[in-house]
């Protein structure tokens, strides 16, 4: 038994145990941590989106280099507080404007490489697949789940006979998937479970090695 | 420099440049670096590549091993011109290249991307023939999807067990278009929410989420004829960490107790805690995202769940919107060329193998991505 | 009929309890599961076997604390292994954040091992420019690090007067949580310079890793707990080490915790099936 | 004006920023940097909208004296606790703030993300019944997978662990690939019908 004297690390400790209090069930505890968890990450927040973008990207530029050019985006920022003015509250469109053009915009080019160039690539089944059968066999596995589950998700027509069928395997794929995915996962999140109780038992504690 | 120019002449015995260099200008960079090229290799141990820039002297930047051809030089001012020369090692011996020059500069399109805008173009175009269809009026048809199906129904049980619903619009940016596609379906439910007076609370993870959230839901009760009983406070930001905004939505379910939960967007993680806490308090929980990792634990844990591109569909299927739906047929003659593509380029990346067809294997190379 | 549909609903503050219990009370209790290894795992450890110990062998530390519980004990297996066999050892990192974790384990097992700093193992410590250190490697050790972690010039230490380049570096483990890591290694080291490289992985990352075991650019892999447990037993089978395995103690928990899930799922069908078929 | 406004900025931008993508130029690079610098700042003044949405939340609660409004005092507390720390003290290394981080913001996160662990047990356990075709499947795959992780499934058969790599990277990545592909273009018809303007839920209703 060797237990820490680190007054942080018992505030540490205590705070896990209250969230894990959520397990049994909501209670004052876990309600402390919550609103506590709540308030220092936006105070957090805050702190980190001064120093590190409105005072180096924004004030800095403006102020001490007369870069006049970030009056635009502190202008378009400003709008947001149209919404205090009932006639011009229809301002804040402006800048949601603004960010979602940037955004789509964004999405469409690096969705296509991404999604879909890149996936087309990696699916096609190659001569090298020649060589090797059971490459071969699990790649042609492969591309038929993928047509498979492609036909699942046609909505404008009615599925019916071949598409039918297609897209009832296309659901196999799908279901085997998703619970392969979950099984994987279980792996990862004990871990970090164990992490947990390694800090509370022996960190904190000392009751392991 | 002419001392040291001198050096590397004398260099050359019997060889007067056996080794020969190409300087290029990198292809599709944005003018910062320039390509060298040993067209005509040696038998040596490895070659040393030496830069210098106009005015100053040759230095040395670079090796590269007996088996390479290609250096690629990327700490270059873009319009400048530079000379290169290349040295082969071989045990105490040194043979000097010619001097290649290259002035490195910046293009405007990428060519190496051409793939992706010949794709855009063409999926623009389905998109957009088939919505022009649609507003020409013609019927298009769309298969049930089983989770929006219910969206009235939950909505209808809210007001019946007179409890809140929750909409949680995910914890991604205006930036991940599954938000998007969940903030269109917040309008269309918090219409309903309006007809039948039903609280609808929306926590926001992101503030430029929350203020989208926030006028769509305004104009969403305003367009129904109710804007009176739109609660400001009922559209909130909670905090943009992670697992803070988790621990105050489970807060929020476990004390409100809503009948309805909605997740709809980009979720990470947080998804289970979510959709178990959810489904603890009995409510029916309509969840959909795009996040593929995400989906078991949304169909383990709640009744209906949107899978992938079905949040796409869903505000088209939900509004009827001739125009939205116009898209949706689009975008599954998308998918019917990606499965073309996809047989048809494997197909003949198979017969490629035989000599006959070898042209073929350059098939793969378009789907390069750079 | 009561006790079927129990089973069928057992309440979800008692499926929590039993979980609890069963992951905590291994971490009291090792019970020393791990006893059959992979193939992936055995090749990394004959790769280090297999070395005389006139040359080093290289291990890179590519995580950060956060990773620490999956990858920590691989790192300290390797060391103990290498000191074990009297294999001289280099450590570098291309996480700034994991240099703290670096030197702290190599300090702690060469403690136990009694090895001489300098003559036995150096530490590098980190450097800016991932690539540029990692083909620098392949040029000269000397230029790319002309001192240690510790500011030591390379040209005082006995064991860097043995390593030039990769040419004398036969093996190397990076024990990686993600980008830069083992990737980085290939791509560059392993790519140009030919060096046989061993990885070690995170669980959940350990599939991205498949592709490069067949085609033989990573030799040997350690994949989670599982593998870094695996290492462990190895190392205490073939008599290098006595001492505490603490990946296998978590794997015990882990273990536990993927039985338990499944004889809840388990139960619950039995349940939900007798029941159907009563009705 | 109130609604062409928002749309033409929206399209502008979204032609700019897809144009952006295909030009490696150093103008191009160098528009694509202001304008994330732009979101930030833009960002930043939401966060104001934000504060003030919490703020005001957690205000109501105490002034009306709503049950629990104790805790809205503990959540005022801490956030004018922490912002003032962070804005006073910054946030480096050695700052009050980080200390802050690494022992409340960093176990509480890591603690509330580990009862995963516990909420996988009893949604496996709830949801994992072999009610329908389906439903078997997912429960079967997920058992295969489960056991191929430990040494438990070794035991059972050695080839456990490569069966579960065969699912994992067979079917498994198929499923994923086919609901990738169906994804991309919806985004892709979704971000399209943004920038064109046909898609207006954002500017509320009313298409």
């Amino acid at each position: 038994m060797n237990i820490s004297l680190d007054i942080w690390t018992w505030i540490s400790a205590l705070l896990t145990l209250f969230i894990f209090s959520f397990l049994y069930g909501d209670n004052p505890f876990y309600k402390f941590a919550e609103h506590i968890f709540v308030g220092v990450s936006v105070g957090y927040t805050i702190a980190i989106t001064w120093h590190n973008f409105l005072y180096p990207d924004l004030i800095i530029p403006l102020f001490k280099q007369g870069n006049l050019i970030n009056l635009i985006p502190a202008f378009l920022g400003i709008l947001y507080f149209s919404v205090f003015f009932k006639n011009l509250s229809w301002m804040i469109r402006i800048p949601i404007g603004f960010v979602l053009g940037y955004g789509s915009g964004v999405a469409i080019p690096a969705i296509f490489q991404a999604n879909i160039i890149r996936q087309i690539q990696g699916s096609l089944l190659t001569p090298k697949l020649l060589e090797r059968t059971d490459l071969l066999i699990a790649s042609i596995i492969s591309l038929f789940g993928i047509v498979c589950t492609i036909i699942y998700f046609f909505f404008s027509r009615e599925q019916k006979g071949v598409s039918k069928i297609m897209a009832k395997c296309g659901i196999i794929f799908l279901m085997i998937g998703f619970g392969a995915s979950f099984g994987f996962t279980v792996m990862a999140r004990v871990s970090l479970l164990l992490g947990r109780l390694q800090f509370l038992l022996r960190d904190w504690l000392g009751l392991i090695r | 420099m002419r001392k040291k120019f001198l050096f590397f002449n004398l260099l050359i015995f019997s060889l007067i440049f056996s080794l020969e260099i190409k300087v290029l200008d990198t292809p599709n960079d944005a003018g910062n670096s320039l390509t060298i090229l040993i067209t005509k290799p040696m038998d040596v141990d490895y070659y040393q590549i030496y830069r210098k820039e106009e005015g100053k002297d040759f230095i040395l930047i670079g090796k590269l091993t007996r088996e390479e051809r290609c250096f690629i030089d990327d700490k270059v001012v873009r319009n400048k011109t530079y000379s290169y020369q290349v040295i082969g090692i071989k045990d105490t011996l040194k043979f000097s290249s010619n001097i290649g020059y290259g002035i490195p500069k910046a293009q405007f399109f990428n060519t190496a991307r051409i793939n992706v805008l010949v794709g855009i173009i063409v999926f623009s175009f389905l998109i957009l023939y088939f919505i022009k269809k649609a507003r020409k009026g013609e019927k298009l048809f769309i298969r049930r999807i089983s989770g929006l199906d219910a969206v009235e129904e939950a909505v209808g049980r809210a007001t019946e067990m007179g409890k809140p619903i929750l909409f949680v619009p995910g914890i991604g940016s205006v930036a991940d278009i599954a938000t998007i596609a969940a903030l269109n379906i917040l309008g269309e439910v918090a219409k309903k929410a309006a007809q039948y007076d039903t609280t609808l609370l929306v926590p926001n993870r992101d503030v430029l989420v929350y203020t989208v959230a926030y006028e769509v839901v305004k104009e969403a009760y305003s367009n129904v004829g109710r804007p009176d009983a739109f609660k400001e406070g009922n559209i909130f930001y909670i905090t943009d960490s992670q697992f803070a905004y988790t621990a105050a939505v489970d807060g929020i379910m476990v004390r409100e107790k809503p009948a309805t939960n909605f997740f709809l967007g980009t979720f990470y993680a947080e998804s289970l805690i979510l959709a178990e806490t959810g489904a603890a308090t009995g409510a029916i929980q309509i969840a959909g995202t795009d996040m593929v990792p995400q989906l078991p634990f949304f169909i383990v844990a709640c009744d209906y769940t949107l899978i992938g591109e079905e949040l796409y569909a869903a505000s088209a299927y939900l509004s009827r919107e001739p125009l939205l739906l116009g898209s949706l047929k689009g975008q599954d003659y998308g998918k019917l060329i990606i499965l073309f593509i996809l047989l048809i380029s494997s197909l003949l990346l198979l017969l490629s193998n035989f000599p006959t067809f070898s042209i073929f294997s350059k098939i793969i190379e378009f789907f390069n991505v750079s | 009929m009561k006790f079927l549909e129990l089973l069928t609903k057992i309440p979800r503050r008692i499926i929590f309890l039993i979980l609890a219990i069963f992951v905590i009370f291994p971490l009291f209790k090792p019970l020393n599961l791990t006893t059959k290894v992979s193939i992936r795992t055995y090749d990394l450890f004959k790769a280090i076997d297999n070395l005389n110990g006139e040359k080093p062998v290289l291990i890179s530390i590519d995580f950060d604390p956060q990773s620490m519980p999956e990858l920590y004990p691989m790192y300290l297996s390797i060391l103990r292994h290498c000191f074990a066999k009297n294999i001289p050892v280099i450590v570098l990192g291309l996480w700034i954040t994991g240099v703290g974790i670096g030197e702290e384990g190599l300090k702690l097992i060469a403690k136990e091992y009694n090895k001489e700093y300098g003559k036995d193992y150096i530490f590098l410590g980190w450097k800016p420019g991932i690539t540029a250190v990692i083909l620098g490697l392949g040029r000269s050790l000397k230029e790319t690090f002309p001192t240690d972690y510790y500011k030591n010039p390379l040209e005082n230490l006995p064991l860097a007067q043995k390593v030039e380049t990769y040419k004398d570096i036969p093996f190397m483990v990076s024990i990686s949580a993600g980008s830069p890591g083992y990737g980085d290694w290939i791509a560059y080291a392993q790519t140009r310079y030919g060096v046989k490289i061993g990885a070690g992985v995170t669980a959940v990352s350990a599939a991205d890793a498949y592709p490069y075991l067949q085609s033989g650019q990573l030799t040997g892999l350690l994949s989670g707990l599982k593998g870094a447990s695996e290492y462990e037993y190895l190392v205490e089978k073939y008599g290098y080490s006595k001492a505490f395995k603490s990946a296998t103690q978590l794997m015990d928990s882990q273990s536990f915790a993927h039985l338990i899930i499944m004889i809840l799922v388990i139960i619950g069908n039995i349940g939900y099936f007798l029941l159907r078929r009563k009705r | 004006m109130q609604r062409s406004l928002p749309l033409g900025l929206c399209f502008i931008m979204g032609i700019l920023m897809i144009i952006q993508f295909f030009s490696p130029h150093p103008i191009s690079q160098q528009f694509f940097d202001t304008i994330i610098k732009w979101i930030r700042i833009i960002s930043a003044f939401a966060l104001v909208l934000g504060v003030r949405s919490i703020s005001l939340r957690h205000i109501e609660a105490v002034k009306r004296r709503k049950s629990g409004f104790v805790y809205s005092i503990f959540t005022l507390l801490a956030l004018v606790i922490t912002a003032v720390l962070g804005l006073v003290f910054g946030i480096g290394p050695k700052a009050p703030i980080r200390t802050i981080f690494n022992n409340i913001l960093v176990p509480l996160g890591a603690t509330m993300f580990s009862i995963l662990a516990f909420y996988m047990a009893s949604a496996a356990y709830r949801a994992f019944r072999a009610r329908t075709f389906e439903a078997t499947l997912l429960l079967i795959s997920a058992f295969i997978v489960m056991l191929g992780m430990v040494p438990i499934g070794n035991w059972i058969s050695p080839h456990f662990p490569a069966i579960a790599e065969w699912i994992l990277s067979v079917p498994n990545m198929a499923a994923k690939r086919g609901i990738l592909f169906g994804v991309a273009l919806g985004v892709i018809a979704t971000s399209l019908k943004i920038i064109l303007g046909i898609e207006r839920g954002w500017l509320g209703g009313r298409r």
